[in-house]
């Protein structure tokens, strides 16, 4: 186990990292590099800082995990026995919820016919709205085809929820990709999509229109083109 | 009601023949395939279709009972096995859902097209190639099942690790400032008591010649006047100096109107834009008569 | 500073060390002992653990505190200025309260009455209130009349506010007329009084009474009288 303090090369740093460890802990939600470097000294290497954080706390009870590209203190996994008090009762997914969930995670960004498709069923109403009333799921924008069907991709409470760096950080991803069990199409081509990053949109998608958020209009009825309207 | 267990039992078998209910452990209430055990006995000739997620996963059961790995499978053997699932269902009379009967009719094709010797033609993919493409979608459904095993099974956010249970945060202290500009004060200031100033008006007649006037005076001019006079040399006898042209032109033109209607006067004019003739109506006539 | 590791005689030691992390940071509310031993091993000696982990924390920037008997993580108290954020919130002026403020500076020293003369209506409970509260307007002194009304004056704060040198850089008649602010045609016999001196008080003021600065006194009731009494 590494000494925390003897990693730090000054009494500069380690004041650098008492901040950090201050910022980090008082936090309500994840921080990301930009939000702790504007409230450190300025010039300050928050990547180096961070890291000299993460490793201090790496064999400790609490450790310094990034999610999402955004960092924050959480408990040590291997201590999840210790924490039965805390845990909070969860929403029980469907089978279909839970298959959707993954293919949207893993094949984003997604339309609900590209989901339909890879599942060989049609989705039942609510299955969406199950995900993305979870937070776990969000609209992305539209696919530049006919019909302009909206895209649906993981939300960053997702990447919190689950612990995940970055979507490449979804288990097996890689092998998947290798596969080509991640393209639409049959892997004679074995040109896979990536999952895209989060917040970019794709080349062939559009952002939402104003309307697409309003909150009871999208989902409820299964049918895509009530977007348009 | 022997049949009815008959179906079940198919069912049942290819279901508990499934690698992937055991892998999902059963005390994890979101991988836990709930579909599957809401079959009860009175609705069991409908429901028991409806345990699976669609003919894919349907076939994919079936797969799971012919091989662990079902890179290995016969998609032949597979084939059979779903068309005689169905065709028995149908000898029952059990009402199907669209999505079965489709995917049916398409392996029913495969199965021909897997049997019969590859034709020529070049657009039609071969029996092979649409094997490929069943198999494709298989594995790529379980691919998807299996990864939500393993997102699921992640150390989970308020599940296995935890977030600081009462964070500090960081309190915004709020403090307002009123704010003003000096603009906005005159403004006030100005507004208020300009409305407070009382004043008369008196209202100013704008310099005009109006209708009633215009008539007043025309009818005047035009008494005297019994030959053709253009209607410029009548203005410039109007004593009329403070009132704009424009005004009086107008004025008297439309007055004009009028009294031609009545008969007062008489107008001429040779074409747009020519002088404007006028004299007194009845001028026609001679003044003896 | 301190090795947070070395201070730990074992292995084991350092496993409830890692325990008593993550539950104090996880949990809700501060733990008192006995429900900490209930969650940690049996037979381990809560309080010198304890005292071991504040010992490792104390010069971090998170440390471990005891109040009311019970056991938290906090930030450290030098650090509390990282976790406040200061935001100052513009409020503006009601109509009511600017027109007020106006006349109050132009023709300073204005006693409740004069401003309601000059503004054709009475001035609501308040609006005095909050001027005297953004500190823009002062009681100046009484003015010597029957009832002896307070009269109201503009403070410093409202010179350093809007920007003038003194109160005779407020612009006149012909160059409120300039500016557009007042018609063209305001009578000749219109006039805007140059006030006088913002200190001193004029002939005809005293000074305010011992007990009129008296906070919840003056101005609540509407009535100028009442300051007599």
């Amino acid at each position: 186990m590494t000494d925390p303090n003897t990693t730090f090369s000054s009494d500069q740093q380690l004041d650098h990292v008492r901040m950090l460890e201050a910022l980090l802990f008082a936090a309500e939600e994840p921080l990301d590099d930009a939000t702790l470097a504007k409230r450190l000294p300025d010039g300050v290497d928050i990547r180096t800082l961070l890291e000299a954080v993460q490793k201090a706390y790496e064999l400790r009870g609490v450790n310094l995990v990034q999610v999402g590209g955004k960092w924050m203190f959480r408990t040590a996994g291997d201590l999840s026995f210790l924490m039965q008090e805390e845990r909070v009762e969860e929403k029980r997914l469907s089978r279909a919820a839970l298959e959707t969930l993954a293919i949207i995670a893993y094949h984003q960004p997604a339309t609900r016919a590209e989901i339909e498709e890879i599942r060989g069923v049609s989705i039942s109403k609510g299955t969406l709205d199950i995900l993305l009333e979870a937070e776990w799921v969000r609209m992305r924008g539209r696919r530049k085809s006919p019909g302009r069907p909206v895209t649906y991709g993981t939300s960053d409470e997702f990447m919190r929820h689950f612990g995940l760096e970055s979507l490449s950080d979804l288990p097996g991803v890689d092998e998947l990709k290798a596969a080509g069990l991640l393209s639409s199409r049959v892997p004679a081509s074995f040109s896979v999509p990536i999952p895209g990053d989060q917040v970019q949109l794709e080349d062939d998608e559009d952002p939402l229109d104003d309307g697409d958020l309003a909150p009871e209009e999208p989902l409820n009825d299964g049918d895509e083109q009530v977007l348009e309207a | 009601m022997t049949d009815q267990t008959d179906i079940e039992e198919p069912a049942r078998a290819v279901e508990t023949g499934s690698g992937l209910s055991s892998s999902q452990t059963a005390e994890d209430p979101f991988t836990a395939g709930a579909a599957f055990n809401e079959i009860s006995q009175d609705d069991a000739l409908i429901i028991d279709v409806k345990g699976y997620e669609g003919p894919l996963d349907l076939l994919l059961v079936m797969a799971r009972t012919q091989k662990v790995d079902i890179t290995q499978i016969s998609i032949l053997a597979l084939v059979e096995q779903y068309l005689d699932f169905i065709a028995e269902l149908r000898r029952l009379r059990l009402e199907l859902a669209a999505d079965y009967l489709v995917m049916a009719a398409w392996l029913a094709y495969l199965k021909s097209r897997l049997l019969l010797p590859d034709t020529d033609n070049e657009d039609e993919p071969t029996g092979e190639e649409l094997a490929a493409a069943l198999a494709f979608r298989l594995r790529r459904l379980e691919a998807m099942r299996e990864s939500a095993v393993k997102l699921m099974t992640r150390n989970r956010l308020g599940r296995d690790v935890f977030a600081r249970g009462a964070p500090e945060g960081v309190k915004i202290e709020r403090t307002s400032e009123f704010a003003g500009e000096l603009y906005d004060l005159l403004k006030a200031y100005s507004f208020q008591r300009e409305a407070q100033i009382h004043v008369n008006y008196k209202i100013v007649r704008p310099p005009v010649l109006t209708l009633s006037d215009a008539r007043e005076i025309l009818n005047r001019l035009v008494g005297d006047i019994a030959e053709w006079t253009p209607m410029d040399v009548l203005l410039a006898q109007m004593p009329l100096s403070d009132i704009a042209r424009g005004s009086t032109i107008a004025s008297t033109f439309g007055a004009s109107l009028e009294l031609a209607r009545e008969g007062a006067i008489e107008l001429k004019q040779a074409g747009a834009f020519s002088p404007l003739y006028m004299r007194i109506g009845g001028a026609s006539k001679t003044p003896g008569q």
